[in-house]
């Protein structure tokens, strides 16, 4: 049935299918030696203290582990242990820090990410062990046979007649409606009304407005321009020219103004042209 | 009759699973009359004990077993067995399906039917993965219009491939899909996305 | 229960015609689930009189009316009734009709199926915070099957919101999502970050 809550997080083989469980990664360390998934349950109920946990170690025998694997299972675990891997190591940063006297807001603020991500950290645990809920009523219905069977003839000839108001050519309009690539977007500018902004377009204005000044600020750099949009790809080209050692910025303070330079030796309209190709879809 | 079988309502195949039962399972899914003897087959009883089991079956719909009469009942057509709705039915099963099937197909069902028109052969997936949903009640609703067919069984992972029928000419009012406004230029650009560039 | 209904098996409509048949008579031609309140509708009786009408007939399909057991069953799966396949006789089916399994969904489409189950409406920036990775092809894929559908866009930023369907509640063989299992407790901790609430 259900993962029921309060026993998943204490008894890990009562909530997930235990073939699976005990059949899945184990590690070794110096101060633990079980399965991965009951490391990840003792330091989510704070009972084990993230940052004795070596990081490499698990690393290490994970590799180890991978390798006695096949390979779709493989990509599965692998995957998975990115995610837990990559938040086990926000998680050791958090738990580093000094957590003494909880004196200055940033200190507290520290702690508070910490428990977010433990919370991520959980909140990941809980779907992934629902998913085994969804993958087994899946299975047992995918062998069930429901009744769909075609209507017959005397019934069908009772439909109402189909009223068609297209002509060829209205027909090919639709098609081509059809076809159009459903947008899938990417994360990212998709979400913007705005229409698409060439990087490319935007590093140009901004080499020409740097060459023709000793200095710009970046604020004067985007002074004017009202879409969001714009101003991400100009601060995007404003990067991408930094990477073709094009241009040098200085910041004063964090957050204060940036001051942007022309330093480019040599620079070609070829140079341009190739700018931003990674963000080329 | 035969040995294994024993009387009436209770007839069961030597298993111990009441052959009615599997009789049963088997006609809910059939879309064709079912002969005896594939029948038999199906079950795994000889035919004899599927004819006696079946005689059953129809007395016990038709209201002459222990239940009440069902609204359905099995009937055999052209040398088959095969659930039907009771004609005293008729009209409540007509009034539905005039209320389920809309004089005029969705737009959904238009652009999908455009799709297998250029596309075909084409299969039901191919035909989701282009438009982005999931096409099979429009599929359904076309192959109950006719518009569209069933041409064949791709031989390797056994997914039907669709086409579009004479029906769907005439109703555009061409002689052929050669006669079909191309549509090439626009699609070059949209093939990108998707599997192989059978467009035409 | 309501003026025009009588008894048990024999449960009449005002124009005499035995409800149970009538009721059985669309469970037989239709190809999706039916709800209560359009099966009423199909059939001209209360909603009251045909939710009690199925539930005799569900008894009765399982044996416990005054015939034998039917070798199908009624259930309610994806917010209506339909016939079935009983599940003992499934593998005498799938025998029958030699179709092959459906591809099966992997790991990851499962795990992020389970977070739009029971996170929608939910967009895909969402998902992938939660899961950590990219989940473009993967919410395509459940777009295809038909599992998930678009709801409907963020006002202000374009985002599309996902939700699941009513083939996911099919495929699941529930009825609806109160029946998905709790997971709340695990959660709440985790709530901060997210649109609280909606966590069941």
């Amino acid at each position: 049935m259900a993962p029921s809550p309060d026993e998943s997080s204490v008894d890990t083989t009562d909530a997930v299918d235990p073939a699976t469980e005990e059949s899945g990664f184990r590690v070794s360390l110096s101060n633990f030696d079980g399965p991965f998934d009951l490391l990840l349950t003792l330091i989510s109920k704070h009972e084990m203290d993230i940052t004795e946990v070596s990081l490499s170690a698990v690393t290490n025998e994970f590799i180890a582990y991978l390798k006695e694997l096949d390979d779709d299972e493989e990509l599965d675990q692998a995957s998975e242990f990115l995610v837990v891997a990559a938040t086990l190591l926000d998680m050791k940063v958090a738990g580093l820090l000094p957590q003494g006297e909880l004196v200055d807001a940033e200190a507290v603020a520290l702690l508070e990410a910490r428990d977010l991500l433990f919370a991520r950290l959980l909140q990941y645990r809980a779907f992934k062990e629902v998913s085994t809920w969804f993958a087994r009523c899946l299975h047992r219905e995918g062998r069930r046979h429901v009744r769909a069977v075609r209507l017959d003839e005397k019934h069908r000839k009772k439909t109402p007649e189909l009223v068609w108001s297209l002509s060829a050519d209205d027909f090919a309009a639709l098609a081509l409606l059809a076809f159009a690539p459903k947008e899938m977007p990417h994360v990212g500018l998709d979400h913007l009304h705005a229409p698409l902004v060439s990087i490319r377009e935007q590093a140009a204005i901004v080499v020409t407005l740097l060459r023709s000044a000793e200095s710009v600020s970046f604020r004067e750099l985007v002074a004017g321009v009202q879409e969001p949009g714009i101003v991400v790809a100009r601060f995007i080209s404003v990067l991408e020219l930094y990477r073709h050692a094009a241009l040098s910025f200085e910041q004063l303070e964090p957050l204060g103004e940036l001051t942007l330079r022309w330093a480019a030796e040599s620079w070609s309209d070829e140079t341009l042209a190739s700018l931003g190709a990674d963000y080329d879809r | 009759m035969t040995d294994d079988v024993t009387t009436t309502d209770g007839v069961t195949t030597t298993d111990g699973a009441p052959l009615a039962e599997r009789i049963e399972a088997i006609l809910l899914i059939i879309d064709e009359p079912i002969g005896l003897v594939a029948l038999a087959a199906a079950v795994g009883s000889p035919v004899a004990a599927v004819r006696q089991t079946i005689e059953t079956l129809v007395d016990d719909y038709d209201g002459r077993g222990h239940g009440p009469r069902r609204g359905f009942e099995l009937r055999e057509v052209g040398g088959g067995w095969r659930l039907y709705v009771r004609d005293d039915h008729d009209d409540l099963v007509a009034d539905f399906i005039g209320g389920q099937a809309p004089a005029r197909l969705s737009q959904a069902a238009l652009e999908t039917l455009a799709v297998i028109a250029y596309k075909q052969p084409v299969t039901r997936s191919q035909v989701a993965s282009i438009r982005a949903v999931n096409v099979d009640s429009v599929v359904r609703t076309l192959l109950a219009r006719g518009l569209i067919t069933e041409l064949f069984a791709d031989a390797e992972t056994g997914a039907i491939n669709y086409g579009t029928t004479d029906t769907l000419l005439q109703h555009l009012g061409i002689n052929s899909l050669d006669e079909l406004p191309p549509i090439s230029p626009l699609l070059d650009d949209g093939a990108d996305g998707f599997d192989e560039g059978t467009i035409r």
